[in-house]
């Protein structure tokens, strides 16, 4: 590499080494990486977890833990970071090299105002300014990542924010300094999907404004597609391609970027409806409904006098015997409410809510029990859904031992055998316990233990939300198997549309309580009818550059960028 | 060290703002009597003498409360018609506020007031006030007060100002008039405390309802009481040597102990610890006076449980006799004496202690050895001629919180001795107070440690509340004879005559063991060097009166 | 507090983690407040009942010198041999009429018992507060600092080994090195005998002696307040000081790790300032929440150290009363501590209101 | 004493290195033998530094208390109650001596027999207290939490009562109560045992009410309810075994404070007998007069052997909490591999 190629670079990072001392030995957690970000240029760094791309991002800033020890050479406009004293780093920090964290709540302190927290960046560089210049560049820095009223909102605390707004004062605070080159781990990823349209509009805006050079960490393959220029594929901490957006789109050289890709679920590609022959459309249609909602409210009771919360507003919808419904909103919208409700796990209060044909609303725990064995349920996430004493036998053949006592542990044995056959895992992983499988195997034991009785109906939350998306694929492809095999009804939550629409014959869409669309999966998706469902589908990015390109212009002009102004 | 520096300036700011005029008249008194004391303090003007005690205080109202700590301030603040003169060995009560007291019929104790008696507050001190006194104390009755001294009180009839009667239910009561120096004897103001209820410390004092040889000035209860001499006392024990006296009540003997070594307090009246005591003796800054002790510790078997007691599963008298016998032979009260109590309690061989008439030796020669010491191989062949089992079981309880915690060291001793010789295997035990006073009543212990501190200095007070067939111990000792006998010296006039029924009643219940006597308390007062007239005598009470320095 | 409502609304807009705020400050208040009241019944009802099947004030006074036939009079005239159940609902009757009592083994109304002893440990525990605040806190975050080096090390053994060894055992060798050997500093008490006489002559005397001397302008009897509370404070200080030091450490540790403290560190802001301003105010809410309950528990708990300096305050007086199945007085005190407790946890509640943003009204 | 500290506040997010760290964990935990995993022993063995130093100080001491209990007629001199051997009285209060290496107290007993033979009843009285404490504590908060409702509520607010009553009193009352005021050897240790227990009882029941509470809303417990799992069964199987993890670290510092409140209790005169059982809060008592008359050894010994027992009890307890708490554990620093060398 020559010297040019440096200094035009904002970013070089040259065969970074880094490792971890953990109690099971040294992790390599980065591979020898080398990557170069020029001027103005955003890079997304993608990978599945485990893939080193955070550690990366964090090595940029110099913000490893004392247990890491990196070796290579980082340069951030000029210098090599690498073995810089910690008052060097900091001098450094800020004002070459900034950050945005994935958690906006967690990473503002709780208790200070907005403004001090962003004078402290100023203040580490610019030791003399006064606290009338910190608020004046702090209501300025507001301004700029569109919060409204900032004069006055710069003495608020970060929890009087909402996540976007925090996520754009982070922002804010990334750039006070002029930063150069921003590295923004996850930014998108705890927000609802309509808030990140804005924040990627956001970030683009700056790139536009200021020149500046981000790279962005994501497993989103949307975000990279809406987002970045340039991207760079990481696999167990080595980069293993390196190529401009379009091109690694259109082109993916490495097979693992082609799975990764294939894997993405791409909105209106495969409904799930309109993969059915139209006989099975009719029948479906025909089918006797196994869930009946009329007018369903839920609250929860307010305490020491509140009001009390209502997270469901009257909502009704049905799902038929073997129909997939699915159930999509943001956070807060409720839907999680609804399928608990179903399972029995939460009490309704208002309206009618009937399970296969038992009133829930005022029902008693032990004229429900019976039902219990015909309704099956997956939890959102895998790693809290095991009982972590328990093995993976004792687990799936729980429900056995409570519905069906006559069984011997050997017909139960073989029972949990067949099943983990089913959901694609070897028998012999009936010994382990769930904290030795990965989150994808652990979530198929999931729906191995909801379907252990054969239920009629299966609810699952957010079933896969917290999975890779090469892992969300196979999983989502083994529930449509068993689905299809077995024929329940189900009722599928989730946030996102696309895997929704994949999956789902009928979709719901839920806004804050309220169940504002009801359809199938292609009425919903090309004919919405309310506006809620019409941003969703728009602020949804597509894994493709190119149609992205043109969505977002759509987006654009029907809902603004997201920046000020 | 610090001490001496701070001591001279506190005493001159105390003047300048004591609105104590007593205070000024009190000085050249004691300044005459302390001409001894080393130390710049006295220059400063009266000295103040400060008595530290680790007793607690329940009331100042005499009606209310039936314990040492008060008794104590009671002493010094009130007047009795009879006391017992300082310094005297045998413990006779003698007229105090009376002019003169005797019995003029069999059942009517007649007390002359002397003329011209007030109280602090200038009240006139008349035989309404006696009649008042006595009469309040039966009518409160109060729980926790002394009025069941006055057992055999009838009335109290007013002949005039200064004549009152006694009149009594049992004839020639010969305990009476030592009930008049008892707890139950302080005179009171009529015009203060009301006849049918408990008047609070804090009104006592507002009211200097006083009429001893103090006057109490400042109250807070077990912290500090603070007394200024009484002008007008005629009483007894005369004008006190130290006009302005403190008692300041500690809670840790040991800091009250380091205390008097630093010379921060001039005397201590109980309690201190065997060791405390035995430091203190070899300190030169400060001087252990010791006096004849009226507080007894003994052993009381109940006859009931004790081996081979009427209601174990195998009773037999003539065992159960030779089992407490034995248990006789086998103590060595000098060794515990001297081990655990470095002679501050002293040996006891009969009921009656030493300093009172008919104080003997029975058990020194009825067991053991014949001098005192222990006998095993008397005890074997008591024990085998009765056909008793060797070793005895012999379960013995004692309380730790009560009577010191030395308790725990005695009993250990005993234990030990009693177990030398493979003659008893002792299960010992120790039992909270409050439980222990209702189990040794319930049967519950076949023997158990108690104490005794008397009511007044009679010998009578050692033999009737025990052997009495009602008597407080309840360990189902009955013995017709000795009940005969405790009623007649008590009408018994002549104190030869009586003195040699004292006897005759030991004679007869050592025999038995009703309680076996273990150790007599010296009463053990420490003050410091300069400290001149701490008495302790027979009266068993502690009088600040003629302390000085 | 049950976390139904965090963990089952899905992820509402972020709900204060502490309590719901309903209703404003003042409905707050009363509702704290009347939580204090079954928390006293029950106490009031389990010191009652224990205290009184272990036996009754007569009997612990007065059953080394009665016969049985005349405790059992005394007994009765005293209500003691009524059943249990009756005593208690008169006692109750007493209490709800505002009637808490005079103790039985000195006579003294249980209002003057509270305010006299409760003073007294009240100034206690202060001066031991400050003692171990003096301790604790800078040292407990130099061990926060140097965590896992030498200086840590000792200052976690030192901090252990004053919780570790016993009150009464340091107050021993406090007072045989001070007061015996050295001769610097009174043995106990909270005042010399003289100090007392002064102290007396005060009119309108409050129960608190440090103003008192102060209110009397008088150099030499404040010196006299202020030597003898030095070894008492220092002996309870070095016990909670060692907790407070192991408090402050663990937190301010906890608080260093928050991912606000690596952003803040992504713009540059020096470690020492992380430190002293980012992490310190986080890491004050649990510490104050913790040292609250533990002033509260000190004025309870000051016992050995009370009785080892023969300073007379709530808790040495709660032995002796015990001692002497005393329970109104008991019973008074109990109450007292009850409301000292629910009063430190309020107060400690609107101090980390203060500091917290989002627990605010 | 606070078990454990709430958390500062903030939402606690795992750094990505603790991520790295769990997948090794989940890794190594496969393969090490279960004894391995055993509460101190996987501490000792994922411990570092002065971490590991305050570990094994605490273990040592911890083992030695535990052995002098075992072995204490092998090692005591004497008996704890015995004022005489072959005849010849020890005398009281003699000073360290060859015959009685930290000399004799004020009753004639030989100091080091009766601090050895403390830690008898030391142990005994720690093993009963934190025993009978674990299980009712254990079983009431387990009931507390998972049935809620007016049950629950009744609870916390004795237990909140409980707790608000100085424990050292409560102790005293208690130990009355149970005893009737008597103290034998077993009667005393049970007594004291039991009044301890009493104490910590309310600890136990918060602590592990808490935990299932937040339990009662982690998903696999949802998920036995929503197969329609018994509650017997799911508060045996699901919530109990999960909810003891904390347990250890309670187990030690509340053994720490048993000690502490036995000295205490013989301290303040509730104790033992001392011809039943040695030990070293009565012992210490009686000292007091001595330690001020220039006796020194009858209070320093027991008194020492109360700190260091505390001690070592704690340093336990407290390695424990560190190497359970991800935020204060330290881990292995990296050995340092010779920079690779960057090509130009």
């Amino acid at each position: 590499m020559t010297a040019t190629q440096n200094e035009e670079s904002r970013l070089a990072i040259r065969e970074l080494d880094v490792h971890f001392a953990t109690d099971g030995g040294d992790v390599h957690a980065v591979d020898g990486v080398s990557l170069e970000v020029a001027p103005g240029e955003i890079l997304a760094i993608v990978g599945e977890s485990g893939s080193g791309k955070s550690v990366t991002a964090r090595s940029v800033l110099g913000l490893l833990p004392e247990t890491a020890e990196a070796s290579g050479a980082v340069i951030v406009s000029g210098t090599d970071l690498v073995g810089l004293s910690q008052a060097q780093l900091r001098a450094m920090r800020g004002e070459d090299v900034s950050m945005i964290f994935q958690e906006p709540s967690s990473a503002m302190n709780p208790v200070f105002p907005i403004w001090w927290q962003l004078g402290e960046g100023l203040r580490a560089h610019r030791p003399k300014i006064t606290k009338k210049e910190i608020r004046a560049e702090a209501i300025t820095a507001l301004e700029s990542v569109g919060i409204p009223d900032a004069a006055e909102r710069i003495d608020r605390y970060p929890h009087e924010f909402s996540g976007g707004q925090k996520q754009r004062i982070m922002i804010a605070m990334a750039l006070t300094l002029g930063a150069e080159l921003i590295v923004a781990d996850e930014p998108t990823t705890a927000l609802d999907v309509t808030v990140q349209a804005e924040i990627l509009g956001l970030l683009r805006d700056i790139r536009e404004r200021t020149g500046t050079s981000i790279i962005v960490i994501t497993h989103n393959m949307g975000v990279v597609a809406d987002l970045a220029d340039s991207v760079a594929v990481m696999f167990q901490g080595q980069i293993i391609e390196r190529a401009g957006v379009r091109e690694l789109f259109a082109n993916p050289r490495e097979e693992y970027t082609q799975k990764l890709l294939a894997a993405v679920p791409h909105l209106g590609r495969n409904s799930a409806w309109t993969a059915l022959e139209p006989a099975q459309q009719e029948a479906l249609t025909a089918a006797e409904p196994v869930v009946v909602a009329k007018d369903l409210v839920i609250e929860y009771p307010g305490r020491m006098g509140k009001p009390a919360f209502r997270a469901v507003k009257g909502v009704d919808f049905e799902i038929r015997a073997g129909e997939v419904y699915g159930l999509v909103g943001e956070s807060g919208s409720g839907k999680t409410t609804i399928g608990r409700a179903i399972a029995g796990l939460e009490r309704t209060t208002g309206g009618s809510l009937s399970v296969l044909g038992h009133e829930m609303n005022g029902m008693r725990e032990k004229a429900f029990k019976p039902l219990r064995r015909r309704i099956g349920f997956v939890f959102q996430d895998p790693a809290t859904s095991f009982n972590p004493h328990l093995t993976i036998e004792q687990c799936i053949a729980e429900p056995l031992v409570v519905h069906e006592q006559q069984l011997t542990p050997a017909e139960r044995g073989k029972r949990v055998r067949d099943l983990l056959e089913a959901v694609e895992l070897p028998g012999r992983y009936a010994e382990r316990y769930p904290h030795e499988l990965s989150g994808g195997q652990r979530q198929r034991i999931s729906l191995a233990r909801a379907l252990v009785l054969e239920p009629e109906l299966l609810v699952a939350d957010e079933p896969t939300s917290a999975l890779d998306v090469s892992v969300q694929a196979t999983v989502l492809d083994l529930f449509r198997e068993l689905q299809t095999r077995l024929g329940f009804a189900a009722l599928f939550i989730s946030h996102d549309l696309a895997v929704v629409d994949s999956l789902a014959h009928r979709i719901g869409v839920l806004f804050r309580g309220d169940l504002v669309e009801d359809g199938h999966g292609p009425d919903v998706l090309q004919r919405p009818t309310h506006e809620y469902t019409r941003k969703l589908i728009a602020s949804l990015p597509v894994p493709d550059p190119v149609e992205q390109e043109k969505r977002r212009a759509a987006f654009q002009a029907e809902w603004g960028s997201g920046t000020p102004g | 060290m610090f001490d001496a520096a701070f001591t001279p300036r506190r005493r001159a700011v105390l003047i300048s703002m004591a609105g104590v005029p007593v205070l000024l008249s009190a000085c050249a008194q004691t300044t005459e009597d302390g001409g001894g004391g080393s130390g710049g303090s006295d220059d400063g003007g009266g000295g103040t003498m400060t008595v530290g005690t680790t007793d607690k205080v329940t009331a100042l109202d005499p009606a209310a409360a039936y314990d040492n700590g008060s008794s104590t301030v009671w002493t010094q603040c009130y007047g009795y018609l009879l006391s017992v003169a300082i310094g005297s060995e045998d413990g006779r009560p003698e007229p105090d506020l009376a002019e003169s007291a005797e019995f003029t019929s069999d059942t009517v104790y007649t007390v002359t007031l002397k003329e011209g008696l007030t109280f602090a507050n200038g009240n006139e001190l008349t035989t309404e006030d006696v009649k008042h006194t006595f009469d309040r104390q039966l009518t409160i009755a109060d729980p926790s007060g002394p009025s069941s001294l006055l057992g055999n009180l009838d009335s109290v009839e007013i002949v005039d100002d200064l004549t009152v009667e006694f009149h009594l239910k049992e004839p020639d009561d010969q305990t009476f008039p030592y009930v008049l120096t008892s707890p139950v004897g302080p005179i009171v103001d009529a015009e203060v405390f009301p006849a049918d209820a408990v008047l609070p410390d804090n009104e006592i004092v507002a009211a200097e309802a006083f009429s001893g040889p103090y006057n109490i000035t400042s109250w807070k209860i077990n912290e500090l009481v603070t007394y200024e001499a009484f002008a007008d006392y005629q009483g007894l024990y005369g004008t006190p040597a130290t006009s302005s006296v403190v008692m300041s009540y500690y809670a840790d003997q040991n800091n009250m102990k380091l205390d008097i070594q630093e010379g921060n307090i001039d005397c201590v009246w109980r309690s201190l610890s065997a060791t405390d005591i035995a430091d203190l003796q070899g300190d030169d800054g400060v001087t252990v006076h010791e006096g004849p002790g009226g507080e007894i510790r003994y052993i009381v078997f109940n006859f009931h449980t004790n081996p081979y007691g009427e209601k174990t599963e195998d009773p037999d008298p003539a065992k159960a006799k030779a089992v407490r016998q034995a248990v006789a032979d086998l103590l060595d009260r000098a060794a515990i004496s001297e081990t655990v109590y470095n002679g501050t309690y002293t040996p006891l061989y009969s009921y009656i202690p030493e300093g009172l008439p008919g104080s003997g030796t029975q058990f020194q020669d009825l067991y053991g050895d014949g001098s005192g010491g222990p006998d095993a191989d008397r005890a074997t062949k008591r024990l085998e001629d009765a056909g008793v089992e060797i070793p005895v079981q012999l379960s013995l309880q004692y309380n730790p919180d009560h009577y010191g915690n030395s308790s725990g060291d005695e009993y250990a001793a005993v234990k030990n001795q009693l177990e030398a010789d493979g003659l008893f295997a002792v299960d010992l035990q120790s039992t909270e107070w409050v439980q222990y006073s209702e189990d040794r009543v319930s049967d519950v212990y076949p023997a158990y440690q108690l104490g005794w501190f008397p009511d007044y200095s009679d010998a009578d007070n050692y033999l009737a509340p025990f052997f009495a067939t009602e008597n407080f111990l309840g360990n189902h000792f009955e013995n017709a004879e000795v009940d005969e006998l405790i009623a007649t010296q008590r009408g018994t006039q002549d104190p030869a005559e009586r003195e040699a029924l004292f006897v005759q009643i030991q004679d007869l219940v050592a025999e038995e063991i009703s309680t076996l006597p273990l150790l007599q308390g010296a009463q053990i007062a420490v003050s410091t060097a300069e400290v001149q007239g701490v008495t302790l005598d027979s009266s068993f009470k502690f009088r600040v009166s003629p302390i000085s320095k | 507090m049950t976390s139904v409502l965090e963990t089952e609304v899905e992820d509402a807009p972020r709900r204060s983690r502490k309590r719901a705020p309903g209703g404003g400050l003042g409905r707050y208040i009363l509702v704290r407040f009347l939580l204090i009241i079954p928390t006293i019944f029950i106490l009031m009802t389990m010191v009652f009942f224990l205290m009184r099947i272990t036996g009754d004030p007569l009997t612990a006074a007065l059953g080394g010198r009665l016969t049985p036939a005349q405790l059992a009079e005394r007994r009765a005239e005293a209500g003691y041999d009524r059943p249990l159940i009756v005593q208690y609902f008169d006692y109750l009757g007493g209490v709800l009429r505002g009637d808490f009592g005079t103790t039985y083994s000195d006579n003294t109304p249980v209002s003057e018992v509270l305010t006299t002893y409760g003073a007294a440990t009240f100034e206690l525990v202060m001066y031991a507060l400050v003692v171990a605040l003096l301790l604790g806190v800078p040292l407990g975050m130099i061990a926060a600092r140097t965590r896992d080096r030498w200086p840590d090390a000792v200052l976690r053994i030192i901090a252990i080994l004053g919780y570790a060894t016993p009150v009464f055992f340091v107050g021993l060798l406090l007072k045989l090195v001070f007061s015996v050997g050295l001769g610097w500093l009174p043995v106990a008490g909270r005042l010399s005998t003289e100090g007392q006489i002064s102290m007396s002559t005060i009119l309108n005397p409050t129960p608190f002696f440090l103003l008192d001397a102060l209110r009397l302008g008088d150099m030499e009897l404040l010196g006299d307040v202020v030597r003898h509370a030095i070894l008492p404070a220092v002996a309870l200080g070095i016990l909670t000081g060692g907790i407070f030091l192991r408090l402050v450490r663990t937190n301010m540790i906890g608080t260093q790790d928050m991912q606000y403290i690596e952003s803040a560190r992504s713009r540059g802001v020096a470690e020492r300032r992380l430190t002293t301003r980012h992490a310190l105010r986080p890491a004050l809410i649990p510490i104050i929440t913790v040292m609250g309950m533990q002033v509260a528990l000190m004025l309870g708990g000051a016992v050995l150290t009370e009785t080892t300096f023969e300073w007379n305050g709530l808790g040495y007086m709660l032995a002796e009363y015990m001692k002497a199945r005393d329970y109104v007085a008991v019973q008074g005190i109990v109450m007292m501590l009850a409301v000292i407790v629910a009063v430190s946890n309020f107060v400690v509640d609107v101090v980390a209101a203060l500091i917290d943003p989002r627990v605010r009204y | 004493m606070t078990l454990s500290n709430p958390e500062p506040i903030g939402e606690g997010d795992p750094a990505e290195a603790d991520l790295a760290a769990e997948a090794s964990a989940v890794a190594s935990r496969r393969s090490t033998p279960w004894y391995l995993r055993l509460p101190i022993i996987s501490h000792l063995r994922s411990s570092v530094g002065l971490q590991r130093g305050m570990l094994i100080t605490g273990v040592v001491l911890v083992g030695i208390l535990l052995l002098t209990a075992l072995c204490a007629p092998l090692i005591a001199p004497y008996g704890f109650a015995d004022t005489s051997a072959d005849g010849t009285r020890f005398g009281t209060q003699q000073p360290p001596s060859a015959a009685h290496l930290l000399g004799t107290t004020v009753t004639g007993f030989d100091v080091l027999s009766r601090v050895i033979w403390g830690t008898r009843t030391a142990v005994a009285v720690m093993a009963c207290a934190v025993a009978a404490s674990l299980f009712i504590g254990v079983a009431l908060g387990l009931l507390s939490g998972y049935v809620g409702g007016w049950l629950d509520r009744l609870l916390v607010m004795v237990a909140d009562a409980v707790y608000a009553f100085p424990s050292l009193l409560l102790a005293i009352v208690m130990s009355i109560v149970i005893s009737g005021g008597q103290s034998n050897a077993w009667g005393g240790i049970a007594a004291a045992a039991i009044s301890i227990t009493v104490v910590f009882i309310p600890q136990y029941f918060r602590v592990i009410r808490a935990e299932v509470v937040r339990l009662k809303a982690e998903p696999f417990v949802e998920a036995a309810k929503v197969v329609g799992t018994g509650h017997r069964r799911i508060m045996g199987t699901h919530l109990l075994r999960n909810a003891t993890r904390t347990l250890p670290l309670i187990f030690t510092l509340n053994a720490s404070e048993s000690i502490l409140t036995l000295a205490a209790l013989g301290f303040l005169g509730f104790g033992i007998e001392p011809t039943s059982a040695s030990e070293w809060g009565y012992d210490l008592n009686r000292a007091m007069a001595d330690a001020t008359s220039g006796i020194w050894w009858t209070g320093m010994f027991p008194g020492l052997a109360i700190a260091l027992a505390v001690l070592g009890v704690t340093l336990v307890g407290e390695s424990i909490n560190d190497l359970n708490d991800p935020r204060l554990r330290t881990r292995r620093a990296r050995r340092k591999t010779p920079r690779k060398q960057v090509t130009a």
